[in-house]
């Protein structure tokens, strides 16, 4: 810990971005950050090789016609896993759209993750069971959800920390602005994590930002900024899981910036080889976080056939139950429509399912 | 049915201590904060200032800073924070300083606290009440004085409810804050210095219009400063020969059909009254679902008595934009009599 | 007059190539700034990539990044700079890029776009329009199909267009690009990859209503998507012996007061189609006006068939949700036929 | 200028606010601020008289009922001054409800400045004519049309600055961190005045921010930030003057937080002795920026009594000026109401019109 300057300028980030485990899969020293015990690193390997594998499912299953629309993660697994096991099941994680492998590594069955993504419903899981909140996608508006609930749990005197996650382009909403202020002004438990992965759709970190670093934005708000190698998830684990026990200790909010790439297009809808080089991606290719996690693994001998054997079993279980759900027909009741809107349904959308119930008779009668 | 609870109330209301509707939902926040230690209150200047107008006076002292407090000046950040309060077990009650200021969390308010429960299939409901100072009539500069409610009735998920009197102003606050979602609360803001008994035991419940005064050949259908008007043109109404009916809405939506529609059938002529500008209003909406239900049983085109369709306009002209008596009656002059 | 028009443009079209209607607007866009060097196009994703619905397609390239180009992802941050451009002799044309995404710049629309004119009186008028792809029907996920027409239709100051068409979209594009005033330009999204023939020569004037069916027995009342489900409804019910005529309201504001009023006083019936939930909505407006100005000539109420008054449903479940020709078909059914 | 290294700590603000005259009046050395020529001081100190002469007039004025509301920059005027001083002709302000001293300093006539507050309309002046927006409630929304104004004007080659000012409560808002976002992507001339004046109405700065300062918030966007003190007009002068000038050559935007104090309640309509010490305010009268403008140039000599006299005449003839024109009565025309709303009239507002008409010809007819 540097000592507190009257400028503050202890809550900069560093020059570069922490790294603790390199391209190659060698351990860097580090003066603040150690890397995790290797145990820690082989379950984080794991959730790497499923994480990849459910973005290459859901790929597969968008092709299909299975799933409307899909964001993917890939090259970011790092930064997704890490978010979820960064956390105590006490905690709460706030992600956005593409962060469904991050709500599949915390514990939801995948089949429920992708409920939103497949058209049948605005959400899938019960986000109170899983202490997850529903995806995201109005940019930035869930970070001061997340500080609403760290508050709450605050007033209780409960231990809980929420982590909350953004991209790169969701830091020029107001609300971003908003909820990092809010945080700091009540200094609750939140860990605001913006996976920098310099596109907006297709606007690059260049047109989104002039400032030095997006960590570089915390320091306006008297709170801590820390930038992270996001394809190193030693690293990732480290910071995160710093930033999340400094919180839980009452030392307040942070924002980390996970430094990374979004390998594929923006989602299947989008064509990302109108606005970049293939070169520019290639050349992120070479620091895939799966591969160097592997590569420092075997160089510790860490990794043996079994466990990587274990590994794809558990993913190509998972692509199956993806695959097998996903394939189900769901017939999904119209009623539906207006249960939930309120807790006692209006008498005005009564009259409307009456309406439309009626509607549906009449079809089936006709039919 | 409403009626008759109406009644009950005014009864036990003349034994009622007499206080400013600013005063009964002062003392509605305190009476919801004592009994339920999940209430909190936050916004901005409500703490040791007690709001701009004076609403949470007092609140800060007695609960403590963590229940009443000021939050940093910033309308998404106050809403956006309340919906995970009240995700997390809290039930916040947020003011917006004054209409036009909650603007600003016109995102949070639509895409999230009107969809929460919704979106997670009931597994999340926001109790939450965002409490809006609004309307005009008090002399404020530009955006003071915005009559913002088509803005929330239009969306759905939202509860929006808006008093005209003391009473109403306590009781439908205390559901507003027992309510299990989102409620919009809005308060005419130059209604907040007017007095009647309270009776704070009296219970109201959310989606009841109030039938304010009986009467037989026209309907005035009002709600927040706009009763006052339509009580007011009743009564000149009554000396010319006419008896006139006056419905307060109170809550817009849920709308309460069945009084609406109970009370325009009985009289043949309605007349809608509301400050707000008229189109695609609240005031469109009430006319057209007249028209559409009462259709057999109208004598003459439901009128509509509105603002005009421009900004708000400053202090010394707002004479001439708000609704008032002179212009109810000529709108219930053009309806039909001849025919009778 | 309308009438006249359309019929006049609609020869002209046969002649004139096929555009698809975001093909109509991409051209207007070009052939705007080809026209007008003070014109510019901003937004989230408008620049490389031509916007996620490709309507900017090209125009970086062809115009350069200083009049086609990319934006920080803040829609307040757009619409606010757009303000000001337009206060300094730019015409900023800026997209948000889905309806619910405008929300956050709804301060900026409402309490500045709108009303600086008049604040100003007239010394700053701003030229600047606000595309916006709204509704639903394409199988989009939450937050991607709101129809938010009246929010900004019930705001004063603001001008709201919305096309049915690809000419329409293309003349009223550059209408609302010289207009004089803030216009918000709603695209259905549902209609972006419908193909007709289009006369870039012909000219559209703002606040005009067109018959797009004539009809002698009821009037369906229609704009955006839903002239379309209308249109196919009037094709049925004249098949089962009904003269249905069809108005494209295509400005919601300013009313076509005079085109509406003939057009339902021809028929002495009417319904109102849109697909907003219908409270307090566009359509409530629609009814209610033709409900008071009307009154006389009509048959029936005026019926309205809206979404519901429900947050917009999930892919799977939208087309229970939308207007269709059904329920179209079954309001008309409703409109007292046994009094003929 | 410090050489900038890779953290970019040469955006941070200085330790102190800049100040060039002390308390007493005394120069204090600077390294990079010059003290204006004692010309511009002596007229600044008259535009200072003059300033405080209006708000004494202002208050006045409201409690004849003349006014229908005035939130003063008594104790501010330092800032006020600054900010009108700082621009040529043909640059832009963008003053808030609390900057009418500034708005007449750059040349509004007082009777047109106070349109808005006497409650006649919404906006007094015309805009384009002074290159001054109306004043501006919403908080923080006006910083975005600078931003806007100042991308029109970067566009035609213009050399234009933008001056935007706001409070220390409106640094809160989205719309601030938007605006500042914006301008330094687009590397767009605007300078952004924050007058922290300690309290946002009843809030103080402690409950807004947990920043080291307001100027720290600038490095997050790429853009130098500066304090200074926002009772001496001459540190004032100097660093707006080097803010103004550096963007007016291309050096993009930046963020000034000028140090001062509320003086008086928020406006008329607020007691503030629900809220705050007096001895806090009365601490603040020491360092009165008048007082201290005055004493220093009494010390340099360059104050006479003639200069003294004629200085109070002007700001007389201000205050009588206001007083005349606000006794005046003004008799506002209905049809007004209809008039600016839309270039041309539309057909529901000729009706509407219409309508008010004739019911004012029938009231007219029956009185
Ligand atoms: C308020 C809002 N505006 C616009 C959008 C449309 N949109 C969806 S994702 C996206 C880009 C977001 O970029 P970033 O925050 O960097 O996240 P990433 O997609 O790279 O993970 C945009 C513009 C939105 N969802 N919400
Ligand atoms: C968007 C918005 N929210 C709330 C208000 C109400 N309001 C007016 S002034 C003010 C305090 C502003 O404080 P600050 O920015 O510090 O400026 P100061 O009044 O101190 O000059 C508030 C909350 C407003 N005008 N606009
Ligand atoms: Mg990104
Ligand atoms: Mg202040």
């Amino acid at each position: 810990m540097d000592a507190p300057d009257a400028l503050r300028t202890d809550l900069l980030p560093r020059e570069h971005p922490v790294r603790l485990i390199d391209e190659h899969g060698r351990l860097t020293e580090d003066d603040r950050y150690a890397a995790p015990p290797t145990e820690r690193l082989l379950e984080a390997y794991g959730a790497l090789v499923r994480g990849r594998r459910i973005n290459e499912q859901a790929n597969a299953l968008v092709r299909q016609g299975r799933l409307a629309v899909y964001p993917s993660s890939h090259g970011q697994e790092a930064c997704e896993v890490a978010a979820a096991l960064a956390l105590r099941d006490g905690d709460w994680l706030f992600p956005t759209y593409r962060d469904s492998v991050a709500v599949i590594t915390r514990g939801v069955d995948p089949e429920e993750a992708f409920v939103l993504l497949r058209g049948d419903w605005h959400a899938g899981f019960d986000p109170r069971a899983h202490r997850i909140a529903p995806h995201a996608t109005p940019l930035a508006t869930q970070l001061l959800h997340a500080v609403g609930v760290a508050f709450a749990a605050k007033s209780r005197g409960e231990d809980t920390v929420v982590l909350a996650m953004c991209g790169d382009g969701a830091t020029s909403e107001g609300d971003f602005h908003e909820a990092l202020n809010f945080a700091a002004v009540f200094h609750v438990p939140v860990v605001f994590l913006v996976q920098n992965n310099e596109f907006a759709i297709s606007v690059p970190l260049s047109r989104q930002t002039a400032a030095p670093s997006l960590a570089h934005k915390a320091i306006g708000y008297g709170m801590p900024g820390q930038r992270v190698d996001g394809n190193d998830v030693a690293a990732l684990l480290a910071v995160l899981g710093d930033a999340v026990e400094n919180a839980r200790e009452g030392g307040g909010p942070a924002l980390i910036e996970a430094h990374t790439y979004r390998m594929q297009a923006h989602t299947n809808a989008d064509d990302d080889t109108r606005y970049r080089d293939r070169e520019e991606v290639r050349a992120w290719e070479e620091r895939d976080p799966l591969r160097r996690m592997r590569a420092h693994l075997l160089a510790e001998g860490a990794l043996d056939d079994a466990t990587e054997a274990a590994f794809a079993e558990e993913a190509d279980r998972t692509a199956t139950a993806m695959r097998d759900a996903m394939n189900r027909e769901v017939h999904p009741d119209p009623e539906d429509l207006f249960r939930f809107v309120h807790a006692e349904r209006t008498p005005q959308l009564d009259a409307q399912w009456a309406q439309l119930r009626d509607e549906l008779a009449r079809e089936e009668a006709g039919a | 049915m409403s009626m008759i609870e109406h009644t009950r109330t005014e009864v036990a209301a003349q034994e009622a201590p007499v206080m400013t509707m600013a005063g009964a939902i002062n003392r509605a926040l305190a009476d919801a904060m004592e009994a339920d230690g999940s209430v909190l209150v936050m916004g901005e200047d409500v703490g040791k200032l007690g709001g701009v107008f004076r609403v949470t006076d007092g609140l800060a002292a007695r609960f403590g800073e963590h229940r009443c407090f000021d939050t940093p000046l910033a309308e998404s950040g106050i809403v956006g924070t309340a919906i995970g309060m009240a995700m997390n077990g809290l039930r916040p009650v947020v003011e917006m300083q004054f209409d036009a200021f909650a603007y600003p969390a016109f995102e949070q308010i639509v895409s999230h606290a009107a969809k929460m429960a919704n979106r997670t299939r009931g597994a999340i409901r926001l109790p939450m009440v965002i409490r809006i100072p609004f309307g005009g009539g008090i002399g404020g500069v530009e955006h003071h004085c915005d009559s913002s409610e088509a803005y929330y009735a239009h969306t759905p998920g939202l509860t929006v409810v808006c008093p005209a009197t003391p009473q109403d102003a306590y009781s439908l606050l205390r559901a507003a804050i027992e309510h299990p979602d989102p409620v919009i609360f809005l308060e005419p803001k130059k209604l907040y210095w007017s007095k009647a008994p309270v009776d704070v035991t009296a219970p109201a419940a959310i989606g009841h219009a109030r039938v304010a005064r009986p009467g037989a050949d026209v309907t005035l259908i009002a709600y927040g400063s706009s009763v006052g008007v339509a009580l007011d043109a009743a009564e000149v109404g009554e000396s010319e020969g006419r008896s006139v009916q006056v419905v307060d809405v109170r809550t817009l939506t849920p709308c309460d059909d069945e009084t609406l529609f109970t009370a325009v059938r009985s009289t043949g002529r309605a007349v809608v009254i509301a400050e707000a500008q008229g189109f695609a209003s609240v005031a469109s909406e009430l006319a057209a679902r007249i028209g559409e239900h009462c259709f057999e049983h109208l004598e003459a085109p439901v009128r509509r008595v509105t603002g005009f369709d421009i900004p708000y306009p400053s202090p010394k002209l707002e004479h001439f934009h708000l609704p008032d008596v002179d212009r109810v009656l000529d709108a219930i002059d053009t309806l039909n009599w001849e025919d009778r």
